[in-house]
């Protein structure tokens, strides 16, 4: 791989955790409320995963800050997402659960568990139809697998040979559940068996997720029909800012911190790519500043109008009883 | 040729075949839409023509039947889903509500859902209580979707012809027992499909309905007439949500009384929210209580003499609607 | 300690702990019900208590969830079945509407199902269009299910403690903002759950309401007292299938002005049912227009100034039956 | 296995067809309406099925006369009820869709394809709590396989290892759908293997189907787990009444039809029973008898009447508003 690429992933995997952090900050002091759920530990699988499937289209869930990120929509346009402004990617209507940009193939911020998958397997039956050279990518984590979204859309996917990447972001946790007690198994690659091809990889290793997906995006392309990645992986912080994760031990946690996916590139560019520390510190400087500007520009924003209350429920309008 | 005589699924077929034919986008898809022609027929002779890339048979799955047709439209295409019957579709209520429904206004407009989702509901010939229902009340209360529900061979032409090129979401509901049901087609006319029809003007009573009760309505109206020595202006909704309040309103502002007639159940019944806003909006207009006519509450039995007696019949409403007369001074 | 202070998601827990410890049948399911204590910490503490074979973690399978709790009442046992939010009931609904509520009568009463589906929904705090939903208007409009929806502290003990103990299905429908309310719990009451509650008695208004907005309503009144100088009676619903007709006519009886306050969506809003009601039996009575205060027909948004303007609060409520009453001479 | 078990299992098959048959003309004559399935090429699964379960739980779907039967129900109750009377099992309410008899463990009658396979699991549970002998049987069609329910439950029966038989009669068609056009194999069972053992076997082959039902009871009874049957054969006549069956040719019709369960079995009687043709033509007499007696009972019998509308709606009966 070559350094330029690497350099970018180190710097949107350092850019996401200072985004996420910062996110954190601002929840704390009440400027983002609701729901947030931070990625971060999982920057690799959300970095690596958007660096090899620039082109496609991509589904994925409400854990979606640094993929949407890393897709190409502008940190600030996040950030004022969270914060409720008009200037957000979805005009303070959708928070930090809905990041949407048809423009850019983006269709994160599906907040019912696995409910996007079935329309990323109509996403994919629309590309084949029309021939389309990129394909879906569907991100959901291992909590997704256990429901009948799910299972359907692997069938369908496979039944009718989809150009669609179904990308497991296995964290083992769902909420407080270990996924091991309400699945017959820790892999659920295995689920996904007897429809398609499955590949396991480290998802803590930005390069083995960049490489899967590379390698799985190409044999989607190719009209073999779908195919399973599995990345497994590890959250830091609780499920969302209401959980303080009592559900696992300390020990757990710092165990995975020691994998840290982040510390794993460093090293990378500093060994192999014979980059200093203080050219990667550049880097990290840099992130920081366009998350600075961020939170500026989201904190400056205006909110979206009262009287705006009803724009975007439907395209036609028509004149309703109320009020 | 602008007017040809056919039957009511024979017009949702051909609104179908003309919306394929000017637009490679429009796709349809649901169980047995395709090599079996679809369970009520009203897809016939599609997949022969345009391809099962188009005319696509799925799976029993419900839920990824407008999962996936929100993501085809999410992608491109102009999906038409059918969900053979409407019980099945509570399998959807996820996709049809909480995606649906909501990913235009959680993205700030930016993106677009034109899509279809047809099926048919009610009380047919003894299917009991799995088969038999009604689900106009729920969809109609969600905001994000239209809800249509047409009861007339021309109007269900036009209707679903000019649903397929919205952009925006809607349900478009049917009736198992209208499918046979004979009338005239006039291609010319133009329609708005956000407005009500009226189908018998009259002075003294307004009779509200929609679907297959309009036609029973019809059936019970001369008795009506005649029993109570007055006339009935009977309204065919034809569009739940939105509601045409103004027909509704020119009409009682005419004749101060009003019945409201629907299959589904009383309590919760669709019709409630017709009464409610005549109960707010027009309270002074109203010269007697509002009368509402609909299903009883309980699961439809499969017993006929029962399922009968479960739902309103034009014996049944001109019954109720001349008692109702004669205690209030008509 | 017959009367003891809680809060309302302790009343609950009491109510559910208190059924396990007296009834070995009773099992409690769903999503991190057990080592997570319950999103809303409404079954803390039970699985250690209990077990897990009792206090059973699910996965995220709402279908399941539902329709695992029938078979289990079908095998025996007193499930209660949580869903973490309404929203994600959705998916369950055709176990709810399909399964729970049809088995006894297409059995001919052969099936028993002692089932009770909790769960918390509503508008919270920013938690977006797919987390602030309310389905009452859906659930009570099926026959064969129970709907309550409970306001006070007391009542939650009460009321879900006899709903697990009915031999019928019940859904138990709570109030997300509601579960740190405080109350007193008078463990030596007597409770008919089938029961509207006053929960303050006036002569000039009837205000109808149920969950939060029962809060919201008392919130409101003094202002409304004040500028139109009447008094208000305010209603708890509490049991929203069946309805309380009952308790509603005789404070209409009384008042003949009523407004109903929900937050649901307006437009087929469950207020629709009791609007209706009173448009049709209690016509004469009324001596001015229904005012309905609701939720606007919008999914709901992310941003809080956008969220307030989507539901009624204290100040919208107090303002709207202001203006209502000046309106209409009062 | 001995005869008088396969005299048993004869006599059932040959009721059983002959039941269809007598409903299949009660039906052109108008006295059975709404939806009518008809079991008639698949006896050999739903009495073997049935025989080797005498004791546990049986949940199934539409197409359930024979099963109903082969467990205990009095023909003459099923018949009744198809008539739409109020001695038929379910006193006319629910019809030929909706055959329940809890005290013979008959949970029959489920019409949302898949619907019932999660209170199958729901049962299991409760019969594992209760350390009871006997597990949980689910019937179901290969259409059944490919939605959320299906896989839902797979998943669960296995996290959980509860005592539940999975048996798919894979007839090959949903109404006018061939499975292999709407997923990726023509064995169900391939589905399942990630979760729980699978067996497939000949469904029209009485004594196989049998066996492998037995085998499967005993591995559930033995607390391991769910298993799953996977029974291959063929629906004689169209999906319901209502269906002219135009998706397939006569041809493969009658290759179906020359493996004629009933047959099979008759030819096991007389070639390694010692029976002879008239002691066989003796049972098929008596099950003649059998079926014209239910007509007649069911003939005769009373209507529900419309006073009864609202019984059993619920256990404690509230006054309602209408009327
Ligand atoms: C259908 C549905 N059920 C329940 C929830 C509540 N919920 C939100 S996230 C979550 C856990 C999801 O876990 P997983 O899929 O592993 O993703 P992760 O949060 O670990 O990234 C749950 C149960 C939901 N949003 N949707
Ligand atoms: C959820 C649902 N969707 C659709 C239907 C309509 N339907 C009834 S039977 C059937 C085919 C089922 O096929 P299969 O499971 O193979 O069973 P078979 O009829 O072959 O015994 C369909 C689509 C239904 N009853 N329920
Ligand atoms: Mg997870
Ligand atoms: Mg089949």
């Amino acid at each position: 791989m070559d350094k330029r690429e690497v350099e970018e992933i180190y710097y949107l995997m350092s850019l996401g955790r200072k985004f996420e952090y910062a996110a954190k900050e601002h929840y704390m002091s009440g400027e983002i409320s609701g729901f947030l759920h931070l990625d971060i530990g999982q920057e690799a699988v959300s970095v690596g995963a958007m660096r090899a499937f620039e082109h496609g289209d991509v589904f994925t869930t409400y854990r979606e800050h640094i993929l949407a990120i890393a897709k190409g929509i502008e940190p600030k346009a996040v950030m004022a997402e969270l914060f409720g402004k008009r200037s957000g990617v979805s005009q303070g209507r959708g928070g930090s659960m809905h990041l949407f940009e048809p423009a850019l193939h983006f269709y994160g911020g599906d907040a019912i568990v696995g409910g996007h998958l079935p329309n990323a397997v109509g996403c994919a039956y629309a590309r084949k139809f029309q021939k389309a050279q990129d394909g879906v990518m569907a991100l959901f984590g291992d909590g997704a697998t256990n429901g009948g979204a799910f299972f359907e859309s692997l069938n369908i996917a496979s039944a009718w040979k989809l150009p669609l990447l179904f990308l497991c972001e296995n964290n083992r946790y769902a909420i407080g559940t270990e996924i091991t007690r309400v699945a017959p198994f820790l892999e659920q690659s295995k689920k996904a068996e007897p429809y398609m091809p499955t590949i396991e990889v480290d998802g803590n290793d930005v390069i083995a997720v960049y490489e899967a997906v590379k390698e799985a995006r190409s044999y989607i392309q190719k009209g073999h029909g779908p195919i399973f990645v599995e990345a497994f992986t590890y959250r830091w912080e609780g499920h969302s800012m209401s959980d303080a994760a009592r559900y696992r031990s300390p020990e757990e946690v710092d165990i995975w911190k020691s994998k840290d996916p982040l510390k794993r590139v460093r090293k990378l560019l500093t060994q192999q790519y014979e980059m200093s520390e203080d050219e990667v510190d550049e880097l990290d400087k840099k992130a920081q500043a366009v998350v600075d500007n961020a939170v500026e520009f989201a904190t400056e924003s205006e909110e979206p109008g009262v009287d705006e209350l009803f724009d975007n429920i439907f395209v036609e309008r028509v004149e309703n009883v109320q009020g | 040729m602008s007017k040809v005589e056919m039957l009511y699924r024979e017009a949702l077929n051909r609104a179908i075949d003309e919306a394929m034919s000017s637009d490679s986008n429009v796709v349809i898809l649901g169980e047995d839409v395709g090599l079996y022609g679809g369970s009520y027929r009203v897809s016939e002779g599609l997949v022969a023509k345009y391809g099962e890339d188009r005319v696509i048979d799925t799976p029993i799955a419900e839920l990824s039947i407008v999962g996936n047709a929100v993501g085809m439209a999410i992608g491109g295409l102009r999906p038409i889903a059918e969900i053979m019957t409407a019980n099945f579709a509570l399998l959807a209520f996820d996709q049809i509500i909480n995606h649906m429904a909501k990913y235009r206004y959680m993205s700030a407009g930016k993106i677009t859902l034109p899509v279809v989702v047809r099926f048919p509901q009610g009380v047919s010939r003894q299917l009991a209580a799995q088969h038999s229902e009604s689900y106009e009340q729920m969809l109609s209360a969600v905001p994000g979707v239209r809800v249509l529900a047409v009861s007339s061979v021309n109007y269900a032409y036009h209707a679903l012809k000019r649903a397929i090129f919205s952009d925006d979401p809607i349900i478009f509901i049917e009736h198992e027992l209208l499918y046979n049901k004979k009338g005239i087609v006039d291609f010319d006319e133009e329609i708005d499909i956000f407005k009500a029809n009226i189908v018998k003007e009259g002075s003294d009573i307004t009779i509200v309905s929609y679907l297959k009760m309009v036609d029973d309505v019809i059936k019970a109206v001369p008795e009506i007439e005649q029993k109570l020595n007055k006339s009935c202006e009977v309204i065919d909704l034809q569009t739940l949500n939105p509601i045409d309040f103004e027909t509704i309103k020119k009409s009682v502002e005419k004749t101060g009384r009003v019945v409201i007639v629907e299959e589904d159940h009383y309590t919760g019944g669709y019709g409630s929210q017709i009464a409610s806003f005549l109960a707010e909006k027009l309270f002074y207009t109203l010269d007697a209580p509002i009368l509402r006519i609909a299903g009883e509450d309980t699961p439809i039995p499969y017993n006929r003499k029962l399922e009968l007696a479960s739902i309103p019949t034009p014996e049944s409403i001109a019954n109720r609607v001349t008692q109702w007369g004669e205690s209030n001074g008509l």
